[in-house]
């Protein structure tokens, strides 16, 4: 009984930690130096990208998602579904009031 | 009285197994309630991204409408303390993930120490914060409380923004959206503040509790549970550092 | 009938004296909106009959003490596909046909006349090009395209007549349009129907149509002396926009001459159309709208010009065709007080930009 | 009495079982700190009710108001906090929780066959959070109220208003959080907590429509919130996202309410559909015709619902694009609304039909949820929504769907789970008689109002024209009948809770897991974790199950 741990899942141990935090770093200077590069419209696609890059390292390994089971995944990906409903569709429609006279 | 036969099943059935003292009542087993309240932190994270969803989606529009304002209000805040403090963040969040290694390892001292670092990085971020905000309060950049567009349009009018103003000046009424910049500034980095500080408050809260020996005994449920608010915390703050941050530097 | 009480008499007078089931169709786009809405009941009248029908009918067939013992019935894909299918394509129908009025009404013809409608707490400003200025009320001509360019002052406002089926918001900072034929002279409810504060439901009026030669009478006799283009001329005047529109070969604003509803390229590399928003909106927020070869120097006009003060500047940018007006203008310095922005509303606290709040 | 199903113990030798969830504990304490999701659904069902007769008062108010052409009864602005105060109290202090708080909250563990929701102190903290919220809101109504519409609309609440839009604001923020915590509870416990052999497919329809009205909550809700904060923000400071004046823009305000507040109105149906579905089934004893199309027909309701807010916004200057899209969209979420109506009315077929007052709700419910339903369609078609919105074909339509289908949704409900809920049966015939009285009084009073919506009178006024007097004094009559309809289950229920007869177990003869075990139940629910071993409205194994049992007393 004093054997069982609550989770049976798979424990990520200090190797992984260490790893993801030196890319975490160096994610996170490289999109301070990008910023200063100029990339036209790529900028903000760059930094977002980078910045999504960081927040995966984070949730599949800080969060322990790649070890999770199917229902978290998908519960993560229903909700960014929904946030990602939420913000396109609102900008579809300021971006479309552009294109007619209405 | 109890010849309904009702009554016969009401005699409450005892729990037949023995139970680890945090499993609560109506869970069948231990790793059941792991996995529900699991799940449910999830849940309650996928609330807070609609949360700052709303954010995002005013964020958004308004920077696409007024670009231009958007870089020179992002150009007032201080590079070196927001990546400063995106490090600091990224280290608290590897210091919470160290913590819950150690729970599942029961290292009861490396726990408390983990959430102690944790505990005191967070500390360092908000006081950054506060320096930040301070500034902000000094150059006139508090929409509705101090703002003042005078030093976009005509920079030599404010020393204290002149020193560090890089840009060209701003139109006026260009200069009036610089205000939309800040509020949504303010708006978006106090609620992650807030964010800190409610987990803050529960760190200390955990702090004591792990040196009583809580979590090393095969409870990891809610060291756990707290990593992936504080994870989240650490991921939308990677999303801000980007968007209010790091709008054309190169400008 | 003099026995039964006279309030129920009065009440049932009233009743069969008033009774009417939909409105007046007094515009062109009325009778079409009506046929799509008549579908539309006809649709769920039959569709409320079968709903009716299957329950009463199934309630009497097997109540429990014609029908003892249920059969149980796992469900059937057919019928089930019936009504999804059915409803989908009959809901898809209404789709079309509502996306095509609502087309034709937001989409006003190039020949039609455009009056200006104002929205504020809680009254509606009607400015015709002419001059005529009116409060709570409209007045059109008969079977001719009428194009309402809507703006509101503070809150939302809906402009609102129910007997032509058309209705917009007027929102603060953009110009709406909306627009209608009216067929029948006679006069009609104008409503306010978004809620807009305590006055909501005093802000109604009333919509005039009358026949051509009624109508020409009419602005003659409520013209103001001047007209729109005449006020937005003073403005441009007071305000000093000559300086820099004037023109000449070495102005510093763009030549605004048959600007109008000419095709501008911007800083951005953006191409647009000059219409009424796009010029409200470069007099307001000029360093957005700046056109190729020029520097943002303009100042913004936001908050010192009301709306009407903006419209009338439309409508004299409008009806530039010649240059020689801009020059020879009339440079008076002081802005009418009809057109100073208005007054901060109650428990607003502005500050003037540039101001420091302690 | 063959026209019945209710099978009774034995009055004169039944009583209500000595150890039940109710007398488990006793003391005001007892119930404030209790974690045990039958007595906090006992809470909700008391403060829920609480609220409703303050916001029915107020609608009564307004149709007082409404019975002449001048604004005479009261001042406008009086009447605007009027219907301000009966638009936020009803929305969300009484129909969002209705269902899931009460009913929900009382059933969801036992249907899936658990001991308690999973988070029961989270659930408890659910009902406080209400408390607050609900208290949050009294305080606003007592120390002036508050005129902005329950819509907040900017820049009218933020620069136009001197009432007290900030506290009614965190009112309803701290209730939307209520109502977060209580769908993630669902959530959770439909996931993980159910009891061996409940597959998802022997869920009943109940857990379905509660599963997808959660999803709303969980996922909509926050959107609300930040906004709420955005619009106490903008009215403090005096500048916001949200602010025309500084290049904010108020349709964003509309996107970012709207994205909430139509999913909302799903959230307050979907569980009124789930109480029809139970209903329809127990008292047909029959299946629910084509379960799975009932099922996933809910969970295409709360899919489809996020992405079709912006038909609150055709009027407004939304691009026409946008508007195409979210017509289209609008017409595709109408579907499955249609798919539950006739699924629903097949169910009767070959049936064996009695007419108790559960059912009786029910089949008002049908009638009236599908005039609302489709009264949405014309809404929903961009171009009839231009004549029709913002006047009282709106409210009507509303209305329709919200009080008649859901109010009588919850009233079948809290009728058909009374005796699970106290042990007690409610009094047949009055109750039969009030809920005719809701179903005329009901249409009375919002059908006159197509009428006038289609006439053009716009809503939110508190004077209009005398032509509209006529069908307005219809809807006032009506509303009066539809109070008494609505008092009167108050009082006989609140009489049979000491003088009803005892129901035993199973009055209904129904399948559902809640209904094998004794009423009122245990607080742990089961005496063992049950095992499911049949599918959902197995009526057959019902009655072999009472076989049994009768052969083995035998």
């Amino acid at each position: 009984m004093s054997e069982q741990t609550e989770n049976a899942q798979h424990i990520v141990g200090p190797k992984v930690y260490v790893l993801i935090l030196f890319a975490l770093i160096v994610g996170t200077l490289a999109t301070v130096g990008a910023s200063f590069v100029e990339m036209g419209v790529w900028n903000p696609v760059v930094a977002l990208a980078i910045a999504t890059g960081k927040a995966m390292l984070v949730v599949l390994f800080f969060m322990h998602v790649k070890y999770s089971t199917k229902l978290t995944k998908l519960t993560i990906a229903s909700g960014l579904f929904i946030f990602l409903g939420l913000i396109t569709m609102t900008m579809a429609d300021y971006i479309s009031r552009a294109w007619g006279r209405w | 009285m109890s010849d309904s036969s009702a009554i016969e099943n009401s005699v409450a059935v005892e729990a037949h197994h023995e139970h680890p003292p945090y499993q609560r009542h109506h869970f069948e087993s231990v790793a059941q309630q792991f996995d529900a309240t699991n799940f449910a932190m999830w849940l309650f994270l996928l609330t807070e991204v609609m949360f700052f969803g709303g954010l995002f989606t005013a964020y958004l529009v308004m920077r696409n409408w007024y670009y231009p304002a958007f870089v020179v209000g992002s150009h007032q805040l201080s590079i070196f303390w927001g990546t400063l403090n995106t490090l600091a963040l990224i280290c608290s969040s590897f210091t919470m993930a160290m913590s819950v290694w150690c729970a599942q390892t029961r290292r009861k001292s490396g726990l408390v120490l983990c959430l102690t670092l944790t505990f005191v990085l967070g500390l360092v971020f908000l006081g950054i914060k506060g320096i930040e905000w301070h500034e902000k309060w000094v150059k006139h950049h508090v929409p509705g409380l101090r703002y003042s567009v005078e030093a976009f349009v005509n920079p030599a009018s404010d020393p204290e923004v002149f020193a560090e103003y890089h840009d060209k000046p701003l139109a006026p009424d260009m200069a009036v959206k610089t205000e939309q910049y800040f509020f949504l500034y303010f708006a978006m980095t106090g609620m992650h503040a807030l964010h800190m500080v409610i987990g803050i408050g529960i760190l200390a809260f955990m702090i004591f509790r792990a040196r009583a020996g809580d979590y090393t005994s095969g409870h990891v449920t809610f060291v756990e549970n707290f990593g992936l608010y504080w994870h989240f915390v650490d991921i939308i703050w990677i999303y801000l550092f980007a968007l209010l941050y790091l709008i054309s530097r190169h400008q | 009938m003099s026995h039964i009480s006279p309030v129920l008499w009065q009440f049932l007078v009233k009743w069969l004296t008033n009774f009417a089931l939909f409105p007046p169709e007094a515009s062109r786009i009325a009778p079409q909106m009506d046929a799509l809405f008549f579908f539309m009941v006809l649709v769920s009248l039959v569709g409320l009959t079968i709903v009716v029908l299957l329950i009463v009918g199934f309630a009497i067939l097997y109540n429990k003490e014609r029908h003892p013992h249920a059969v149980q019935i796992e469900g059937s894909t057919l019928l089930e596909a019936t009504w999804t299918i059915i409803p989908l394509g009959l809901f898809l129908i209404m789709f079309v046909w509502g996306a095509l009025i609502y087309f034709r009404v937001y989409t006003p013809p190039a020949n039609a006349m455009n009056i200006y409608v104002v929205g504020k707490q809680w009254m509606w400003k009607v400015e015709h090009p002419g001059g005529q200025h009116e409060i709570n009320a409209l007045h059109v001509p008969v079977n001719e395209p009428v194009q309402l360019t809507l703006i509101s002052q503070d809150v939302f406002h809906s402009f609102s007549i129910p007997d032509f089926r058309v209705k917009r918001e007027a929102i603060p900072g953009r110009y709406t349009s909306v627009w209608f034929e009216a067929t029948k002279t006679g006069t009609y409810h104008l409503f306010c129907t978004q809620y807009c504060g305590t006055d909501h439901s005093h802000m109604t009026g009333e919509v005039v149509v009358m026949s051509p030669e009624d109508f020409r009478k009419w602005l003659a006799g409520s013209t103001s002396g001047q007209s729109l283009a005449q006020d937005g001329e003073r403005l441009f005047a007071s305000l000093s926009c000559n300086a820099c529109h004037n023109s000449r070969p070495d102005a510093r604003g763009p030549n605004l001459v048959g600007v109008y509803g000419s095709k501008l390229t911007l800083t951005t590399g953006q191409t647009v159309t000059a219409d009424d928003a796009f010029l409200r909106q470069a007099i307001l927020n000029p360093s957005a709208h700046v056109m190729q070869g020029y520097v943002p120097i303009m100042p913004t006009y936001q908050g010192q010009i009301s709306e009407e003060g903006v419209i009338a500047l439309v409508e004299y940018l409008k009806n530039l065709d010649t240059g020689y007006r801009v020059q020879q203008t009339l440079n008076t310095t002081t802005l009418p007080p009809q057109f100073q922005g208005a007054p901060p509303a109650a428990g607003q606290k502005r500050t003037p930009q540039g101001e420091v709040k302690p | 009495m063959s026209s019945t199903i209710v099978r009774l113990p034995d009055q004169s030798t039944a009583r209500i079982p000595k150890t039940n969830f109710l007398t488990r504990e006793n003391g005001l304490l007892s119930w404030l700190l209790t974690s045990d999701h039958k007595r906090i659904a006992m809470l909700y069902l008391v403060s829920i009710t609480f609220f409703f007769f303050i916001g029915g008062a107020l609608a009564g108010l307004i149709r007082l108001e409404l019975l002449t052409p001048q604004s005479d009864l009261m001042a406008t602005d009086t009447y605007n906090k009027v219907f301000t105060m009966h638009g936020l109290i009803m929305i969300f202090f009484f129909l969002v929780p209705s269902v899931p708080a009460t009913i929900g909250n009382f059933l969801m563990p036992m249907m899936v066959g658990a001991k308690d929701l999973a988070l029961p102190k989270v659930n408890l903290l659910s009902w406080y959070l209400y408390m607050i919220g609900g208290g949050l809101m009294i305080y606003t109504m007592a120390i002036g109220g508050v005129d902005t519409g329950w819509t907040f609309t900017t820049p009218l609440s933020t620069h136009y208003l001197n009432t007290h839009v900030v506290s009614a604001g965190l009112a309803v923020f701290v209730a939307g959080f209520s109502s977060i915590l209580t769908g993630l509870n669902f959530i959770v416990t439909i996931h993980k907590m159910r009891c061996p052999g409940m597959t998802w497919f022997r869920l009943p329809l109940f857990v379905w429509s509660n599963y997808a009205a959660s999803i709303l909550m969980v996922l909509g809700t926050p959107v609300l919130a930040i906004t709420l904060v955005l619009v106490i923000l903008e009215r403090t400071v005096h500048i916001g996202v949200f602010d025309p004046a500084y290049g904010g823009d108020p349709l964003l305000f509309q996107h970012l309410f709207w994205f909430y507040s139509h999913p909302a109105v799903y959230i307050m149906i979907l569980p009124g559909m789930g109480v029809i579905s139970e209903v329809v089934s127990t008292f047909s004893r029959k299946r629910v015709f084509g379960y799975t199309a009932v099922a996933f027909s809910s969970v295409a309701i709360a899919v489809f619902g996020f992405f079709v807010w912006a038909h609150h916004m055709f009027i407004m200057g939304i691009s026409n694009y946008a508007a195409l899209v979210f017509s289209l969209l609008t017409m595709l979420v109408a579907v499955p609304s249609a798919i539950k109506i006739f699924n629903w009315a097949f169910t009767l077929y070959k049936g064996s039909i009695t007419f108790e007052t559960p059912m009786l709700y029910a089949i008002g419910f049908m009638g009236l949820f599908t005039i609302g339903g489709m009264t949405g369609v014309f809404l929903g078609a961009a171009g009839t929504d231009i004549h029709l919105t913002e006047t009282y074909f709106v409210v009507a339509h509303f209305h329709f769907v919200m009080v008649g289908g859901m109010l009588m949704a919850f009233l079948s409900g809290i009728h058909f789970w009374w005796p699970k809920m106290t042990g007690r049966m409610y009094p047949e015939k009055i109750s039969q008689f009030a809920a005719v009285v809701t179903y005329i009084g009901f249409n009375l009073t919002f059908f006159p109002q197509f009428i006038l919506g289609m006439l053009g009178m716009p809503r939110r006024y508190a004077s209009y024209p005398p032509e509209f007097q006529v069908l307005n004094v219809f809807s006032t009559a009506g509303a009066t009948v539809l109070g008494v309809g609505y008092l009167l289950p108050v009082l006989y229920l609140v009489w049979s809770l000491k003088y009803g007869a005892i129901a035993g177990n199973n009055p209904w003869q129904a399948t559902g897991l809640e209904w094998q075990v004794q009423s009122p139940p245990l607080t742990e629910n089961f005496p063992e974790i049950p095992i499911m071993d049949h599918e959902a409205y197995d009526y057959e194994w019902l009655e072999l199950q009472q076989a049994k049992e009768v052969a083995s007393v035998g």
